[in-house]
C-alpha cells in the first residue's frame, strides 16, 4: 500500500552495498569481517542508539563524543589511581553522565535554548573536564578488561562476536523496543511531530526533554565504558568528532533531523553503513589520506542518493487514489 | 455552592480574569460561568479574546489577575496535562494535532492501554476505531494522522477530546472545517455529553449553530465581557450588536446576468485538466468578473482542483488558458506569474509565515511577483499594509505585529490581503470565512462582490453553501474527486446543490474518504 | 614472492606526518614491498579496524604508528594471535603490550624536549631568560613528552624560566596567533627571550608574528622547536630561527630492513630501534638541508 | 529600513562589553594601541583579526540558518580555496588566484545548494558530505604539505594594512556591507526570512524558494572561500589539514549568539558578525590571560552558557516575575 518503508530500502542499500565490495575484496565476506564490524562499530551503535532519541525528538545532541572521552578517563583513573572497584566506577560514571543529560535537558527546557547550542557547550565542557582530569592516558589492568575484550563468542568461519558487540546487540534491540513499544517512545515521536501540541495535548515536555538527553547521556556513558574496553585505555583526546558520525549514521538510518519520524534500527544500519564504507577503504589500502577523505565522501553520497531514489521511487503514488478506503 | 437561575449547579466560575500580551489588554475583567450540563457559547469578534480566555482557564498561559473555580474549587492549572488532570478537555483552535503520529497514538497519546510497560498496539487500534466510528469514521488508524485530510483530522482532535472529558470540555471553532453532516454528528455527542452533566463551551461564528445548540451565550468584546444571556432569549440582531457593538450593514446578493460575464471575456480556462490519482480530469471555465463555486463533500476534491488551477500541483493532463493563450501552470510561480492567487484552507501550515509581521506577510507575493531587484521601499510596504489593515479591519491595527500572534479570524485576513495586494486577475479562495466573524464575514462576502465588479474572477470553495449560493454565479459540484455538475443563474439554491452532491445514491453518512 | 605490509598511519595532521608518509612509500617501493596504507584520520579507533581489517586480509606484516600509547592490547593480540608482526612506528607504546610487537622504531619525544632544552640553556649561559612555550595539542603523547623534556631542563637552570605556555594545536595559525597574544602578555615581547614550540610549523607561525610586532626572531628572540622541517632551515637561513631538533620522517626504512631480516632469516630485532634526535643550528648551512629535503613530501 | 541596531541586539553587545572588561582585567595593555610599520597594533587588532575568517563564515552561515539549513563545509571550503590561492599565488596575479579561489567556493557551494533544494537532502548530512571529502580534494591540491608562497599581493591580503587598519579587517567589513546590502537592498532578505519561517507557505505565496536556497549555500561557499584566502594569506601558506578546521562550529556558535534561530527565520548580519567577535575576544582573553590550555574549553563552555542565557527569554521573564514578586511583597 504505501510502497517500502524506509528502513527496509536502508537495508536494501547495505546489502547492496555489501554485495558489491564483496565482489571487489572476496575477503570481506566473511564472518570474520561481519563481526569485525559490529565490534568495531559497538561504541558508535550505542551513542547513535541514544542520538536516536534525541533527534526524533527534535533536539540534537552534540556532547556525546566528549562524553565518551571523560567516560574513558573517569574510569581508567577510577580504576588505576583512585583504587575504586571497577563496577563501582562503572556505576558511579553512569549515575555523572546520567546527571549530566540531565543538566543540559533541563537547560535546554527551562531556558528554552536551541539543543544544538547547549550542547555544543556540553561539549566542550565535558572535554575541557577530561582534561582537567588528566592529559596522559591511562593504561588499565584491571583483569576485569582483560576477561571482557578477550571474552567471544567463535563462530564458523574466524568471526569472533565479542562482548562489546553483544553489549551494542542487546541496546540496539532494547532501544528499538524502547522507542516503539513504549509510552516514553510514543511520546518522542510526539515532542519531534511538535513541542507546543505535545504539551497542549498533554505530554510532560519538560520531564520528556530532561529524559530523553539524560538517556543520550547514559548511553554515551555506556559506549564510554566500552570504548574504554575496546581500547583498554582512558584517554581525554578518544572519540574526538564521534558526534558528528554519529548524527550522519542516525540521518543515513533514515531519522528526519526535524524530528518525528526515525528509528532505531535504521540507525544500526546506517551505522553499519558508514562502517562498511570504512572496511571497503581499509581493504582497498592504496589510498592516500586524502583519496580517503574524499572515497568517504563519495561512497556516502552514493549510499545517501541511492537511498533517497528508492524511497522517492516507492512513494511514487504521492497521493492515495480516491475510494481506497481501508 | 453557587446555583444558576435554572439551578444547575455552576461548575465552572471564571472572575475578574485579565491578561495582557504587552501593550495588547487581550482580556480585562472577564467573568465566566459555565454550569454543569449546559452548552454554553462563547462569541465575539475576531481577536475579541475567546482563544485568549481559553488558553487562560486552561494554563497554557499565566494570567494576570482573577480566579478558576472548577466545582467550587479554585484551581490553577499550570499546563494543559494539568487542566487534564483536572478534568478539563480542550480542542484548540489553531493547534490540532500531532500529523506524524497514527491517528490511534493521537488519541491515546499520554494515556495508551498499557501492559508490562508496553503499550498495546492491538487494543489502543481497537478502542480507537470504536471511538471514531462514534463520529461516523471508518479510516485506518494505523496510518499517519497527517496523511487525512484537514477534516479528518479536526474530528480526530475533536473524538480526543469528548474522549477525555471528564468535567468541562472546551471546543474552539470545532466547526470551523467540518461540513453539516460531521456538524450533526459532532451536535448529537455534544448533547449526549452535556446530558450526562459535563459542561460544554462552544466558540464559533456560525450563529445559526450557536441558535442550534447553545443554551445561554457569553459575549466578549476587545478583550472585555459585555453580556451573558440565554440564548433562546436572545434575538439575533442584538446578538449582533452585542459583539460587533454596532448594527450590522445588510449584505445585498446581486448576482449578474450570465451574458454579462460572457461579454467580459473568458480569464482563465481547463480542458481536461487533471492529474492521475488526484482529481479526474475537468473542464472549467473562468470569466472576469465571475465567482464560481466549489461544492463538495470534504474529501471530494475542491481542494485538489484549486490547486491545480492555481499551480500548486503539477498536472499530468490537458491543457490550461489563461486570457486565451496557453499557459503552463507547473509551479505556484507560473500561478503568480499569470497573475493567479492562492489562499490555501491549512492557514496555519501553508499560509502565514508566523514569525514575520503583519506588513510583511501582506507584502509577500507582491515582492515573489516583482522579483529580487525591484523591492518595495519600506513606504511602499507601509502604505500597501495600512491599506488592507484598514480595509479588512485586520485588529489589532498594528502592521508590525508578528501575525503568529493574532488570533485566527485575523489571520485568515492578512491572508487574503497579501493576494489582494497582488491585483491579481484570478483569485482561488479555498473556505476564505473559515473562523472570520460575522462582521468580517459580511464584510468578505462584500469584497468578493466588489472584487468582481472590477474584473476579477474568483474560485471560490466553501463548506457553507448558503454562502456559495449568495456570492456564485456558477457553481461547480464535484464528488469523488470528479466533476459531476455544473449549476447556473437561477439553478443555483441550497437544495439543488445537496441534490447533486448525493445524486449517486450513496448515503452522505459514508463518504468515501482516503 | 612479494610482501605485503599493512600501515597503519595517523593522519595527515601536518607536514612531517605528509613527509613520513611518502618517505615510506618510497623507502617500501626501493624494496619492492607492496605497502597498503591505511590512513586513520587522527583517530584511534579508526586505526583498530584498520589493524583488524589488515589481519582479515591476512598481510605479512603490520607497521603501526600509534596515535596514542594505549589501548593497543586486544587487537595486537589478534595480530599476535594471527601470526601476523607488528613494528610500532614513530611512537612507542604501553608497556603491558612489549611482548605483542616485534620492534619498535621510534625516536623518544621525551629526549627530544631535552635536546630543546639543553640547546637553549647553552645558549644563554647563566643569563636571566624567560621563555615563552607553543605546546602541541592538549593531551596528545608528543606534546606531553616534549614539554616533560624541556621542563626537566629547565628545572636544572634556575635562570631559565617559563613564563608563557599555552596551545598552539601544532598549526602555523594556531602558532601565529598565541605567540601574538604572548608577546602582548609581556609588554610588547620585549622580556622574551627565547621561544620554545613542540614543532615547528608553530614555530614558523610564531616568527610571523614576531616579525609583524616589530621583534627580530632569531637575534632578539631566540628560536628553538622539533621536527626539522624544510621551512625551519628556509627561517634560518634568513636568519630568523636558531635551532630545531630533527625527527627522521624515516621511521618506514629500518623497520622494513628489519621486517624482511625476520621473514627471510628469522632474526629477532632489538624491542628498541631508536632514531636519532640531531640537533640543526644556523651553523649547519641551513639551505642545504632546505634543498635537500624539499623533496621528500613535507 | 529597520535601524541598524534593533533592540533585541542588547544582550550581544552587553555580553561583549562585559567580556572585555574580563579581557582588561586579565591583561592590563588589553585597549593599548601603537601604530607598529603603518598598522595598528594591540590585543584588540588582533581580535578583529583573529576574528576576521568566523564573521566572514557567519556572514554566509546566517543566511543559511535563515532558511532552516546548515552547513558543515564552510571549513573544508576554507581549505580548498586556501590551497588553490597558494598554490596559484606565485605563478598568476592576485586577480586570477582571487578568481579561481572565490569560484572554488562557488562550486562548492552549488553543489551542497543542489543537493539541499534540488535533491532535497537534509542539510547536515548533505553538507557533511562536503565537509569530509572537501578537506580530502584541499589535501589532494597540496599533497598533503603547507603550500608556502611569497606573492607580496597575497601576503598583502592577509598581512597588510589599509589606514592602520589590517586588511583582513577591511575586507570583512567591506563584505558585512556588501551581505548587507544585497540582502537588505533587495527583497532577499524579506524571502530568506520567509522562506525559513514557511517554507510551503512561501512557496505557495510564489517565492522561488529552492532558488532562494540555492543562492544562500552559493554565497556562503564565497564567504568560506574568502575566508580561506585570507587565513592563507595570514600564514603566507596553505595548511589544508588544518585550515579551518573545527571552524564551523564556531560560525554556527556565532550566528546563534547573534540571535538567529536554528530553526530558521528572522536573522541578524551584523548581530551574526558581533556572535562572532564575541567569540574571538573570548579566545583572545583565554589566550591573554596565562591559564594552562587544559582550561581553555571549560572557560570556553561557560562563557558560551552564559551568553546563551543572557539572551534567553525565559530567564528575563523569570526576572520579571521575580522581580514583580519581590515588588508586590514590599
Ligand atoms: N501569544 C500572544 N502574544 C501576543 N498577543 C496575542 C497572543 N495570543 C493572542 N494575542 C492577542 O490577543 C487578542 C485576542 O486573541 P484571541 O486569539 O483570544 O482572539 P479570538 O477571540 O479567539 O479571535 P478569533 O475569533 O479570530 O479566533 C488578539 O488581539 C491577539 O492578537
Ligand atoms: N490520503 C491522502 N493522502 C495524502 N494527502 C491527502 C489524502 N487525502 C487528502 N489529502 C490532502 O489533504 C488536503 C485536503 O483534502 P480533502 O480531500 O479534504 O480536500 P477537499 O475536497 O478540498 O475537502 P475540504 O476542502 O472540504 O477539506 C489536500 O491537500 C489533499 O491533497
Ligand atoms: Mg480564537
Ligand atoms: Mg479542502
Amino acid at each position: 500500500m504505501k510502497g517500502l518503508p524506509p528502513v527496509l530500502i536502508t537495508a536494501i542499500v547495505l546489502v547492496a552495498g555489501f554485495v558489491l565490495c564483496a565482489l571487489q575484496f572476496p575477503n570481506i565476506a566473511s564472518t570474520r569481517v561481519v563481526c569485525n564490524l559490529l565490534t568495531d562499530n559497538a561504541f558508535l551503535g550505542i551513542v547513535a542508539t541514544g542520538m536516536t532519541f534525541v533527534i526524533i525528538s527534535g533536539g540534537i545532541d552534540l556532547s556525546v563524543g566528549s562524553v565518551i572521552g571523560f567516560t574513558t578517563v573517569f574510569v581508567a583513573l577510577a580504576i588505576e589511581r583512585w583504587g575504586m572497584p571497577p563496577l563501582v566506577a562503572f556505576v558511579a560514571i553512569l549515575a555523572l553522565s546520567a546527571a549530566f543529560g540531565a543538566a543540559m535537558g533541563a537547560v535546554i527546557h527551562l531556558f528554552d535554548l536551541p539543543p544544538f547550542i547547549v550542547t555544543l557547550a556540553g561539549m566542550f565542557l565535558a572535554r575541557g573536564a577530561s582534561f582537567l582530569l588528566s592529559t596522559e592516558s591511562v593504561p588499565i589492568t584491571a583483569p576485569i578488561y582483560s576477561t571482557v575484550s578477550d571474552f567471544a563468542l567463535r563462530l564458523p568461519g574466524g568471526g569472533r562476536l565479542t562482548a562489546v558487540a553483544i553489549i551494542m546487540l542487546v541496546i540496539v534491540i532494547g532501544g528499538a523496543l524502547l522507542l516503539q513499544l513504549t509510552r516514553f517512545g510514543a511520546n518522542v515521536y510526539a515532542l519531534g511531530g511538535s513541542r507546543i501540541t505535545a504539551s497542549l495535548m498533554g505530554v510532560a515536555v519538560g520531564k520528556m526533554t530532561i529524559r530523553i538527553y539524560m538517556l543520550s547521556s547514559l548511553l554515551a556513558g555506556i559506549a564510554g565504558i566500552v570504548f574504554s574496553f575496546y581500547t583498554g585505555a582512558g584517554y581525554s583526546l578518544s572519540a574526538v568528532g564521534v558526534e558528528l558520525d554519529t548524527i550522519a549514521a542516525v540521518v543515513i538510518g533514515g531519522t528526519l533531523l526535524t524530528g518525528g519520524q526515525g528509528s532505531v534500527v535504521g540507525t544500526f544500519l546506517g551505522v553499519l553503513i558508514q562502517g562498511l564504507i570504512q572496511t571497503y577503504i581499509n581493504f582497498d589500502g592504496t589510498l592516500s589520506s586524502w583519496w580517503t577523505k574524499i572515497a568517504t565522501g563519495v561512497l556516502l553520497f552514493a549510499f545517501i542518493a541511492l537511498q533517497q531514489v528508492m524511497i522517492a521511487i516507492a512513494r511514487r503514488p504521492a497521493v492515495r487514489p480516491a475510494g481506497a478506503t481501508p | 455552592m453557587e446555583t444558576g437561575p435554572d439551578s444547575a449547579p455552576c461548575l465552572l466560575e471564571v472572575r475578574g480574569i485579565s491578561k495582557s500580551f504587552g501593550a495588547v489588554r487581550a482580556l480585562q475583567d472577564v467573568d465566566f460561568t459555565l454550569r454543569a450540563g449546559e452548552i454554553h457559547a462563547l462569541l465575539g469578534e475576531n481577536g475579541a479574546g475567546k482563544s485568549t480566555l481559553i488558553k487562560v482557564v486552561t494554563g497554557i498561559f499565566p494570567r494576570d489577575a482573577g480566579i478558576v473555580r472548577l466545582g467550587g474549587v479554585e484551581v490553577a492549572p499550570r499546563s494543559s496535562k494539568a487542566a487534564l488532570e483536572a478534568g478539563i478537555a480542550t480542542v484548540y483552535q489553531e493547534v490540532n494535532l500531532l500529523p506524524n503520529l497514527s491517528v490511534a497514538q493521537n488519541l491515546f497519546l499520554d494515556r495508551q492501554p498499557m501492559r508490562f510497560g508496553i503499550v498495546r498496539e492491538g487494543e489502543m487500534r481497537r478502542r480507537a476505531n470504536a471511538l471514531l466510528a462514534g463520529f461516523g469514521l471508518d479510516i485506518d488508524v494505523a496510518a499517519p494522522l497527517g496523511s487525512y485530510s484537514v477534516a479528518i483530522q479536526h474530528v480526530t482532535a475533536i473524538a480526543r477530546a469528548v474522549d477525555l472529558s471528564a468535567r468541562v470540555l472546551i471546543l474552539d471553532e470545532p466547526t470551523a472545517s467540518l461540513d453539516r453532516h460531521e456538524v450533526e454528528i459532532l451536535f448529537k455527542i455534544m448533547r449526549q455529553l452535556a446530558g450526562r452533566g459535563i459542561g460544554i463551551v462552544f466558540v464559533s461564528h456560525f450563529l445559526d449553530q450557536v441558535y442550534e445548540i447553545s443554551d445561554r451565550i457569553t459575549v466578549l468584546r476587545n478583550g472585555r465581557l459585555v453580556g451573558e444571556r440565554e440564548t433562546a432569549s436572545l434575538p439575533r440582531l442584538e446578538l449582533i450588536r452585542m459583539m460587533l457593538g454596532r448594527e450590522l450593514a445588510e449584505t445585498t446578493s446581486a448576482r449578474a446576468s450570465a451574458g454579462e460575464h460572457q461579454a467580459r471575456g473568458v480569464c482563465a480556462s481547463f480542458k481536461g485538466y487533471g492529474k492521475a490519482g488526484y482529481v479526474a480530469p475537468f473542464d472549467l471555465e473562468l470569466r472576469h468578473g465571475e465567482v464560481v463555486g466549489l461544492a463538495g463533500l470534504l474529501g471530494s476534491g475542491r481542494t485538489e482542483t484549486a490547486r491545480l488551477v492555481f499551480g500548486a500541483e503539477r498536472s499530468d493532463q490537458g491543457q490550461a488558458k489563461v486570457e486565451g493563450a496557453p499557459a503552463r501552470l507547473q509551479t505556484p510561480r507560473d500561478g503568480v506569474r499569470h497573475g493567479f492567487g492562492y489562499c490555501p484552507e491549512e492557514r496555519k501550515t501553508e499560509g502565514i509565515v508566523a514569525e514575520l509581521t503583519v506588513r510583511e506577510n501582506i507584502v509577500l507575493a507582491l515582492q515573489a511577483k516583482r522579483g529580487l531587484h525591484r523591492p518595495l521601499s519600506r513606504r511602499e510596504q507601509d502604505e500597501i499594509a495600512a491599506r488592507y489593515v484598514k480595509m479588512l479591519d485586520i485588529r489589532p491595527p498594528d502592521p508590525e505585529r508578528p501575525v503568529g500572534l493574532l488570533s485566527g479570524g485575523n489571520q485568515q485576513k492578512v491572508l487574503l490581503a497579501r493576494w489582494l495586494a497582488t491585483s491579481p486577475r484570478l483569485l482561488v479562495l479555498d473556505e476564505p470565512t473559515r473562523g472570520i466573524d460575522v462582521g468580517a464575514h459580511a464584510e468578505i462576502i462584500r469584497l468578493i462582490r466588489e472584487l468582481c465588479d472590477d474584473g476579477l474572477a474568483l474560485l471560490v470553495i466553501s463548506s457553507e453553501l448558503d454562502e456559495i449560493v449568495t456570492y456564485s454565479d456558477r457553481v461547480v459540484v464535484l464528488r469523488d474527486r470528479a466533476h459531476v455538475e455544473e449549476l447556473q443563474g437561477e439553478a443555483i439554491d441550497v437544495s439543488n446543490i445537496l441534490a447533486a452532491i448525493a445524486a449517486d445514491g450513496s448515503t452522505i453518512a459514508q463518504e468515501g474518504r482516503p | 614472492g612479494q610482501l605485503t605490509i599493512g600501515f597503519s598511519q595517523i593522519g595527515s595532521e601536518s607536514g612531517w606526518r605528509a613527509a613520513e608518509t611518502s618517505v615510506s612509500k618510497q623507502e617500501a617501493s626501493k624494496r619492492q614491498v607492496n605497502l597498503k596504507i591505511a590512513d586513520a584520520q587522527q583517530k584511534q579507533e579508526n586505526q583498530i579496524k584498520a589493524i583488524r581489517s589488515f589481519i582479515a586480509q591476512n598481510v605479512d606484516a603490520i607497521f603501526l604508528a600509534p596515535v596514542v600509547s594505549t589501548g593497543w592490547d586486544a587487537v595486537l593480540k589478534e595480530a599476535k594471535e594471527a601470526k601476523i608482526p607488528v613494528v610500532l612506528l614513530d611512537r612507542d607504546i604501553d608497556p603491558s603490550g612489549k611482548e605483542l610487537y616485534l620492534t619498535a622504531v621510534t625516536s623518544d619525544s621525551v629526549h627530544e624536549g631535552a635536546v630543546a632544552g639543553e640547546w637553549l640553556a647553552k645558549t644563554v649561559g647563566e643569563k636571566a631568560c624567560n621563555v615563552v612555550e607553543l605546546q602541541g595539542t592538549v593531551g596528545a603523547s608528543v606534546a606531553t613528552n616534549r614539554k616533560k623534556g624541556f621542563d626537566s631542563v629547565v628545572a636544572k637552570h634556575p635562570n631559565l624560566k617559563v613564563v608563557r605556555s599555552q596551545t598552539g594545536d601544532f598549526t602555523r595559525a594556531k602558532g601565529k596567533e598565541v605567540m601574538e597574544s604572548f608577546i602582548k602578555a609581556e609588554g610588547g615581547g620585549k622580556s622574551i627571550c627565547a621561544v620554545y614550540a613542540h614543532n615547528d610549523d608553530m614555530m614558523v607561525g610564531a616568527i610571523q608574528a614576531m616579525k609583524e610586532a616589530g621583534l627580530k626572531p632569531g637575534k632578539d628572540v631566540l628560536t628553538v622547536s622539533i621536527d626539522a622541517v624544510p621551512d625551519i632551515f628556509k627561517a634560518m637561513a634568513a636568519g630568523e630561527a636558531n635551532a630545531t631538533v630533527e625527527l627522521t620522517p624515516n621511521m618506514a626504512g629500518p623497520a622494513l630492513d628489519v621486517i624482511a631480516a625476520f621473514k627471510d632469516k628469522g632474526t629477532v630485532p632489538p624491542k628498541w630501534i631508536q632514531t636519532e634526535s640531531k640537533l640543526y643550528t644556523a651553523s649547519d648551512d641551513p639551505q642545504k638541508i632546505y634543498d635537500s629535503k624539499k623533496g621528500l613530501g613535507y | 529600513m529597520t535601524a541598524l541596531l534593533p533592540r533585541r541586539g542588547l544582550a550581544q553587545i552587553f555580553a561583549l562589553i562585559v567580556i572585555l572588561m574580563v579581557d582588561r582585567a586579565v591583561s592590563p595593555q588589553f585597549f593599548d594601541l601603537r601604530l607598529q610599520d603603518g598598522r595598528l597594533f594591540g590585543s584588540m587588532i588582533d581580535v578583529l583579526n583573529r576574528g576576521t575568517p568566523v564573521a566572514l563564515l557567519s556572514l554566509g552561515m546566517v543566511l543559511v540558518i535563515a532558511t532552516r539549513g546548515i552547513d558543515l563545509s564552510v571549513g573544508a571550503v576554507m581549505a580548498i580555496s586556501g590551497a588553490i590561492a597558494a598554490s596559484l599565488a606565485d605563478s598568476h596575479g592576485l586577480p586570477v588566484v582571487l578568481a579561481a579561489a572565490l569560484g572554488a567556493g562557488l562550486v562548492c557551494g552549488l553543489w551542497n545548494g543542489f543537493l539541499v533544494s534540488i535533491l532535497g537532502m537534509q542539510p547536515i548530512v548533505a553538507t557533511l558530505i562536503l565537509m569530509v571529502a572537501g578537506r580530502g580534494i584541499a589535501q589532494l591540491i597540496t599533497e598533503g604539505r603547507i603550500v608556502t608562497f611569497t606573492s607580496p599581493d597575497l601576503v598583502w591580503l592577509g598581512n597588510g594594512a589599509i589606514l592602520g587598519v589590517p586588511v583582513p579587517v577591511a575586507i570583512a567589513l567591506g563584505m558585512l556591507i556588501l551581505t548587507g546590502a544585497v540582502v537588505r537592498g533587495s527583497a532577499l532578505g524579506l524571502l530568506i526570512e520567509a522562506t525559513g519561517g514557511n517554507a510551503r507557505a512561501s512557496d505557495l505565496a510564489g517565492v522561488g524558494t529552492r532558488a532562494m536556497i540555492l543562492a544562500v549555500y552559493v554565497w556562503c561557499g564565497v564567504c568560506a572561500a574568502l575566508a580561506g584566502v585570507i587565513a592563507a594569506a595570514d600564514i603566507m601558506g596553505a595548511d589544508a589539514n588544518n585550515a579551518g578546521l573545527w571552524l564551523e562550529l564556531d560560525a554556527i556558535l556565532a550566528v546563534v549568539i547573534g540571535g538567529t534561530s536554528l530553526f530558521g527565520g528572522r536573522f541578524s548580519l551584523l548581530l551574526a558578525v558581533l556572535g562572532a567577535l564575541i567569540i574571538q575576544t573570548m579566545n583572545t582573553g583565554i589566550l591573554l590571560s596565562g591559564y594552562p590550555p587544559e582550561f581553555n574549553l571549560l572557560v570556553k563552555a561557560v562563557v558560551v552558557l552564559a551568553v546563551l542565557l543572557l539572551q534567553s527569554p525565559k530567564l528575563t521573564g523569570m526576572a520579571g516575575i521575580v522581580a514583580r514578586i519581590r515588588g508586590t511583597k514590599a
